[in-house]
């Protein structure tokens, strides 16, 4: 076959391999292992899991990039296609580039109208050798997994120490797992070695691309980070891809936050019947001074939206974490979107606006999270952190995770008994002293006879005291727009990433859209084509977002959903033309790739003939 | 608007043992409709709260929407009150008693607040054992928004419009009992004999403790046909299409002894059976507390009184094993592990 | 005292009068009593009600406006107030306009304190009278009200007969009831007659400027407008001020759709056990081919938030009427708003966006509401209804309703037995045959084998088959939005209303905002400043709406709530520079005043230093 | 993916009254995993309608979310069908009955999505008495979210990741009893011979018909230290700190006589006591059935079969007296009042 083939991929650390499994079948846990053994060997990857809404049975995909500029978006294209599912089979065979690979189980022979003669076949017979190796039908299903990843070894020359030394740190506590473990895949390796000419054109090889770097999915990150944050009551509902935020958060609360002399805990995590009963939950514990938070996903924050409003209304701090997945209604419960913007910001009837901030990196989850915390008790009011199913679930390469020891969490304005006791004048709930539209609260049972008051969603007086004054619910609501000013300078800033070029073009993006923009910034640069970048992190918008608007003559916004709802939040509430921000919008559920996001630029800047500045060079599209 | 303040105050008032006067326990003015039972109710929490001697600061009171959960403004003046939304305070006072298990949790709800749009969050709140005192303030309807028929209301009863409603009542005491509620006893507005020592029990109570309290709505219970005299006024009223005279009634008052019946009349003429429990009801058997009620019901009667207690109750503190302390009072020390062990956990991501 | 006022008002036919009365004492019927009086007297009458949270006890206010302009916004200012109510006095006392009058109850004498020198005070001993002349508190309560309505029979001048014809209508079957009604009110008469000059400086006057309009709410004519557009279910949930919306249709549907035979109902109407359970039925029934609604306000939309998106993505007819109220969570729920504008366009996490129409009168309240039917089932999506408590609950003058009985439902495309039987290829719920987005369906139940189909919220292919296809799920999400473009041709149009001196000056307004922004452009008319006029009726936006924007250099756009709601859907979606748009917003609760936007409009003029178009007249303010 | 289509077919396959095979009423391809208890009661739902020659076409099926929520496009593949959202099936059958009473509802649900997000819209639909048959497939905990514990989820049962749970369950079948339901039965997956007649009963009721089915989840169910032989896999799984390891299992089947008792043993190895009723049990009695659960319940036994049925249930169009027709056949005229008419309803607002 290999003579027919007029194109052959020829790279080192530069492929897409796709996993094409079964769920449901042990496959997850060899796929993490080949990608974690390509970080070990201090290379850049970023693993992607493409899994259905179902528990067993179903095609499921992990798709790895490897790469030497550290690029961690899709890059699109499959190099290596390895599939073990015969229900995708034809479909996952179509994919790989010309060029590229096909590993496919051979022990019953290949139908032959799945042939391309464009791409190479690799047969491995997994089943056959599982059936030579093992009685118990499980391990045979089990070990088939293993057994690839040793194959893969040989074929795109993994070293070999490293996977067995991450098998012997895995089982560590339970050893006599360890040796039939690195015999699968000897096995595999073995099998490969024997029968192909090892490496294959495809190939990695160890370099110092990883540095101190993490690898860690964001829902991890945040749980961290909300255990780091000082958080210590949880209400929460299941829903993918949410979920595993409050697992993280309770598995290392389990850990590190149990009373050693008691054996308390000190923390309190309650599943709760539904999600408006999560955020009741949390309202409830804000209210009486604990820190506390939830995690949803869409569905979730449609339920939540009456008690975000009662939050925003009644200034109670109340941190939500909503990881996003693709759709209205149910929609693709499995894949990613950044498609909750406009539902988070605007959340509840009435006139509303709630603080949003938007991590990118697994760091940023954490950092954000326990900021979070401080954002929502300062400006005493619910503070909304928008990932998504791309950043929540898939183990992302990540600086380290760091805590500033000096750090003291900011708790807000809250009188303790000893200032209520001071006081000679009547507290006042509502009044704006300091004038930044914040007023100061008190926990309850602070103090036995001062500073108890009345918490409500209905209109009321600076003294908290209900009232159906006009006068008093207008003043109310002016004041709840000035703490929106002053939220502005409380919220992370934007990432500005200027070309240093004077570029007249400007990109804006947010959350897991990051990635692939800056490598598309980078391809576009290597066309010649300078431009500056602003990575938004949190609604309201400070200053220096306008700026860069202002600063640009055209101006792109990528977003992962079908509405360019960021841009919404932009033209309402900067003022700014919408025609000056062009949206690049990618909603199919996948997350988007730079490629996708270049052309899109590309193809607006011929429309609009805008002549870019172009760096001195001629044609760095040769290099390639 | 009824004024439920005393209007004169000896000088020298009682004190409780915390140094409390009554006056220390009561709310501002109640904007209720006067001799509306949900006042009674206030003013028997009021009584029971003093003569306990829990310092007013200790208490968080809690209700949902509806006139019923309007009243924790009128009681408890010196308490933090939290009036949430509509249906939804059972999951408010769980995040607060998570929060802080060293205040006395009050939960204030209407039938409509907790039997309908309320029922989930009720249901999950017996189930988890809450520790917290859950008093409706049963009037068979919708009172804030006019007096359409609530799920408690029973077969046939007719509303302001007249018409009677189809629908079995949900009995919330027995639901509370079959969902397993550790503490639940049922009373009349108007019997503070009975009422005050039935919260006082229900605060002790270590987990949920429900009282179902008959409260008759004075203005939505204003049925054709009933008191007399009136006639010529509803005649009035209903010619003209607008609901909206209320006379001032007077709360209805009633004693009667443990083991024995009463009759209430209601503002409306119509009757309510009452049957008081006695020291032979087993409280602490589930099974019999709830096949005596059905025994009454079948009798027409409503079975007033403690109806059920367990003595070994663990709430959800205890299930949940978490900490004894409020978790606002945790040092920044003991809650954030510090920077050798991230360098450990970033290790194990590596 | 009269002596020493320095300014008195005189006027026929133009004033604001205001009962300040204590809720539950019966004063509302004796206040319509009034107002339907001076309507019957072919005068146009405003009539607002300002109620409070609560059933008894509390202050209650009703402010009558009577002009020959035929403007029914409020006015402000306040020439006579009834003050029936000692709580409220003091504050009603002074909210008199200089040279007013304060009518009274002088049974007791009136604090000192509240004298003005500038008002004239009206005595009425109310309650000595009913003292005197009935025995049954009940009665003395009652008839008070009565009483003061005849007294100012006599003070302003209203027809006597009118009143007692219009109480010998209302008792009709009661006749008994006539002769005492009849006797309070002349009992007030005599007294005023007999104690002061009557008719006061403020008169009413006999006109012609009803026609044949009517007095009705706009919550009855939703009602009527249901039962007249076919509705057959509604689910609901009480809550203020939808809950009348409701009671009428009930009201109507029990009088007129009665099977005479079988004495079963061509209806059902189930109150929900809340919010989401209300919009669940409808949904539900809908799906079974039934007209279903339901009517709520801003809380049961932040509810139903979840449901609305299913419908719009598995394209379920839902009518929904909001009857909006004040504020965020509970907020003032007895005052008006239109601040459920970006809540209900945007219900629901994910990309959606919903059908909102704008009634303005009580005869478009009926008109879309029955054709909010025919939206739903012809575009199969939510249509939503946007109105508030003002419209909602107050008597409003209108054109008298219409039906045209040529007129047949559009019920959209749904196959039939006979059209499935002939069907060759299969049958796809999906499949965009004619081009505009909108697909077939079919009712459950209609044909033995074929047209069945699965309706869920998650990700479908054309055949309702569920697909995990991120292709597929794009496809679907551009053929919503091409049904959104289709959608714009098929809702009501604004009503555009140009001076006709090519003004520069546009003002955007909708829904209650309409009577107010008229008047206002009358009296810039008067001091030369020519204003067109757009009312938005509809979302999505008519091309007409934006052309009117592109027309105007200066436009404004007058709002009942904080944060410029429609504004932001108009900067949104038609792509309009938001610093086009200058916000007018009036959101404390009370309907906007005509003159609050003249001024809004006058120094908005006055900082740009606009030099608006003006009439060939010097002076008009003289005039007046 | 598990088969439920049988892979060869008879060519001539028996047909019901209709002329219908089976097969004909048998939906789409299962994507459950094997053995989950689910595809059972689909099986089971299939062969009741079979039997009763229902048309396909008149009947609906609806659902929430959830594994059990899917299993309605694995059934009856020529009814209409609505996967609604999560926990509020009910309402969306509410509003598709009351439109249409001419049809059969069929409504499946999860046990998170009924006694959890769902209780209130369950509660309430009992109340009204709507004309449906309710199924919970009920395995005690959330499989599609990967196996948290449900509130059905016995006290102290362990869930995959190890934790016992430490609330107590939420009886449904008894909350039902206890709601006023006019129909409640309990069975078990694996029990057809049971299931299938008591499907055929709870359809032909007329009124809401409760049916609580145990359904095991093979894959959550998996505690350690049950199967033999599995540990080593399991520990491997354990170890790499992925559950992403689904055996393929059998369904479990049982079948006992009336009056008898059982024991099931589940997949993870614990094992469940269950027993029949027989004529003993007079179904009629809403208290004697609640009576004898609570009395097999102390003894650590589920009674399954008919509970309680009324004869004379009257469901909620009766209730409301809406017509015997479908809503949506109504004509135009039957509806529209006219222009005649309106102009009287115009003069009465002059
Ligand atoms: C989400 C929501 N729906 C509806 C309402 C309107 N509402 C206010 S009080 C109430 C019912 C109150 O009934 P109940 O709880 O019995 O209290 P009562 O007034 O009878 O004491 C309703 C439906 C609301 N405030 N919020
Ligand atoms: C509003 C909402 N919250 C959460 C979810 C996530 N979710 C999907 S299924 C499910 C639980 C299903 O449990 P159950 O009803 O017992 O069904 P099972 O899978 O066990 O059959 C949850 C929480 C959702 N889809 N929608
Ligand atoms: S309406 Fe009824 S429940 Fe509400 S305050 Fe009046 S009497 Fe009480
Ligand atoms: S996870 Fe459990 S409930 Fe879901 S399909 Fe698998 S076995 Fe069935
Ligand atoms: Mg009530
Ligand atoms: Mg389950």
């Amino acid at each position: 076959m290999t003579m027919t083939m007029k194109k052959t991929i020829h790279s080192k650390n530069d492929l897409v391999i796709k996993f094409a499994n079964v769920n449901g079948t042990g496959s997850a846990s060899a796929n993490n292992l080949f990608a974690k053994a390509l970080f070990r060997m201090g290379l850049s990857v970023s693993p992607k899991n493409i899994f259905p809404s179902n528990i067993q049975g179903l095609p499921t995909w992990y798709e790895v990039r490897v790469n030497d500029k550290g690029y961690l978006g899709r890059r699109g294209g499959i190099d290596i296609a390895v599939c073990v599912n015969p229900q995708s089979m034809a479909k996952d065979i179509k994919e790989v580039s010309p060029g590229g690979y096909v590993v496919y189980d051979n022990t019953k022979p290949l139908d032959l109208r799945l042939m391309r003669s464009d791409v190479e076949f690799i047969g491995l017979p997994l089943t056959q050798i599982c059936l030579d190796e093992y009685q118990d039908p499980r391990q045979r299903q089990l070990f088939k997994n293993v057994i690839y990843v040793g194959a893969l070894a040989a074929l795109i020359n993994i070293d070999f120490e490293v996977l067995t030394s991450l098998i012997g740190e895995q089982f560590k506590g339970k050893e006599k797992l360890i040796a039939p473990n690195v015999h699968a895949l000897d096995l595999g390796y073995q099998y490969a070695k024997n029968h192909f000419t090892c490496p294959l054109r495809i190939t990695v090889e160890r370099r110092d691309n990883r540095g101190d770097k993490i690898l860690i999915d964001g829902n991890t990150a945040i749980g961290l980070g909300a255990v780091f944050g000082g958080a210590t009551m949880a209400g929460w509902y299941p829903i993918t891809p949410s979920t595993s935020v409050i697992e993280a958060f309770e598995k290392y609360c389990k850990r590190l936050r149990v009373d050693a002399g008691s054996g308390k805990k000190n923390y309190a995590i309650v599943q709760a019947e539904d999600e408006l009963a999560a955020i009741g939950m949390v309202i409830g514990a804000s209210w009486n001074g604990a820190r506390a938070f939830t995690a949803t996903s869409g569905p979730g924050i449609s339920l939540m939206s009456e008690f975000l409003g009662l939050a925003y209304f009644a200034e109670i701090p109340t941190v939500l974490v909503d990881v996003q997945r693709t759709g209205p209604s149910t929609g693709m419960p499995t894949r990613t979107q950044q498609s909750d913007v406009i539902a988070c910001a605007y959340a509840s009837h009435g006139d509303t606006k709630h603080v949003l901030v938007f991590p990118a990196t697994p760091k940023e989850c954490f950092d954000m999270t326990a900021q979070a915390f401080d954002l929502a008790e300062q400006l005493q009011t619910p503070v909304i952190m928008l990932t998504d199913l791309d950043l929540g679930m898939n183990d992302t390469m990540s600086e380290p995770l760091e805590w500033d020891e000096a750090r003291a969490y900011e708790r807000g304005k809250v009188y303790s008994a000893e200032q209520l006791e001071a006081m000679s004048e009547k507290f006042g709930r509502y009044i704006d002293s300091d004038g930044d539209g914040i007023p100061y609260r008190t926990y309850p049972g602070t103090h036995p006879t001062k500073g108890a008051f009345f918490t409500r969603g209905t209109s009321r007086d600076e003294y908290a005291i209900y009232t159906e004054d006009g006068a008093e619910y207008v003043r109310n609501m002016k004041r709840l727009l000035k703490k929106w000013e002053t939220a502005k300078s409380y919220v992370p800033a934007p990432v500005i990433d200027n070309s240093g070029k004077g570029s007249d073009i400007g990109v804006l993006h947010y959350g897991t859209s990051m990635a692939a923009t800056l490598e598309a910034i980078d391809y576009l640069a290597q066309e010649g084509i300078a431009v500056d970048s602003c990575r938004i992190r949190a609604f309201p918008f400070c200053k220096a977002v306008e700026e860069f608007i202002e600063q640009h003559s055209t101006v792109f916004i990528v977003e992962q959903n079908r509405d360019a709802q960021m841009r919404s939040l932009l033209v309402n509430e900067c003022e700014i033309n919408p025609k000056r921000i062009v949206p690049i919008l990618n909603f199919d559920g996948m997350p988007v790739t730079a490629k996708f996001i270049q052309q899109a630029i590309n193809s607006r800047l011929d429309i609009n003939k805008v002549t870019p500045i172009r760096k001195n060079t001629t044609s760095n599209k040769a290099e390639q | 608007m009824s004024y439920i303040k005393p209007s004169f105050r000896h000088p020298e008032l009682p004190v409780n043992e915390l140094g409390f006067t009554q006056q220390q326990y009561e709310g501002s003015l109640s904007t209720l409709c006067a001799g509306c039972g949900h006042d009674s109710i206030s003013g028997a929490i009021t009584k029971a709260i003093f003569e306990l001697s829990i310092a007013p600061h200790n208490i968080a009171k809690l209700s949902g929407i509806g006139c019923s959960s309007k009243t924790p403004t009128y009681f408890l003046g010196s308490s933090h009150g939290f009036n949430s939304v509509h249906g939804r305070m059972p999951s408010v006072t769980t995040g607060a008693n998570a929060a802080n298990r060293e205040m006395v949790y009050i939960g204030v709800s209407g039938d409509g607040d907790t039997a309908s749009i309320g029922m989930g969050q009720f249901a999950h709140a017996v189930r988890r054992n809450l520790n917290m005192m859950y008093i409706v303030m049963n009037n068979g309807c919708y009172g804030l928004t006019k007096g359409q028929d609530s799920a408690t209301s029973d077969i046939g009863s007719k509303s302001k419009k007249g018409e009677p409603n189809p629908f079995e009542p949900i009995d919330l005491a027995s639901v509370a009992l079959q969902l397993g509620a550790t503490f639940v006893a049922r009373s009349f507005s108007g019997d503070k004999a009975q009422l005050v020592p039935l919260i006082k029990a229900a605060i002790a109570h270590q987990g949920f403790a429900f009282i179902d309290v008959i409260s008759p709505c004075v203005t939505f219970n204003n049925n054709p046909g009933s008191t007399k005299g009136y006639e010529f006024v509803r005649e009035h009223l209903a010619a003209t299409g607008t609901v909206d005279y209320v006379p001032m009634k007077q709360e209805i008052k009633t004693e009667y002894a443990p083991g024995s019946s009463t009759e209430v009349t209601l503002h409306d003429g119509s009757v309510v059976h009452l049957h008081k429990t006695d020291d032979k009801l087993d409280v602490s058997s589930r099974r019999s507390a709830l096949a005596l009620m059905q025994e009454y019901k079948a009798e027409g009667k409503i079975l007033t009184g403690l109806l059920h207690m367990e003595q070994n109750s663990r709430d959800l503190h205890e299930t949940i094993g978490s900490s004894n302390k409020a978790l606002r009072s945790l040092s920044e020390n003991e809650l954030c592990p510090g920077t050798a062990i991230l360098g450990s956990i970033n290790d194990s991501f590596r």
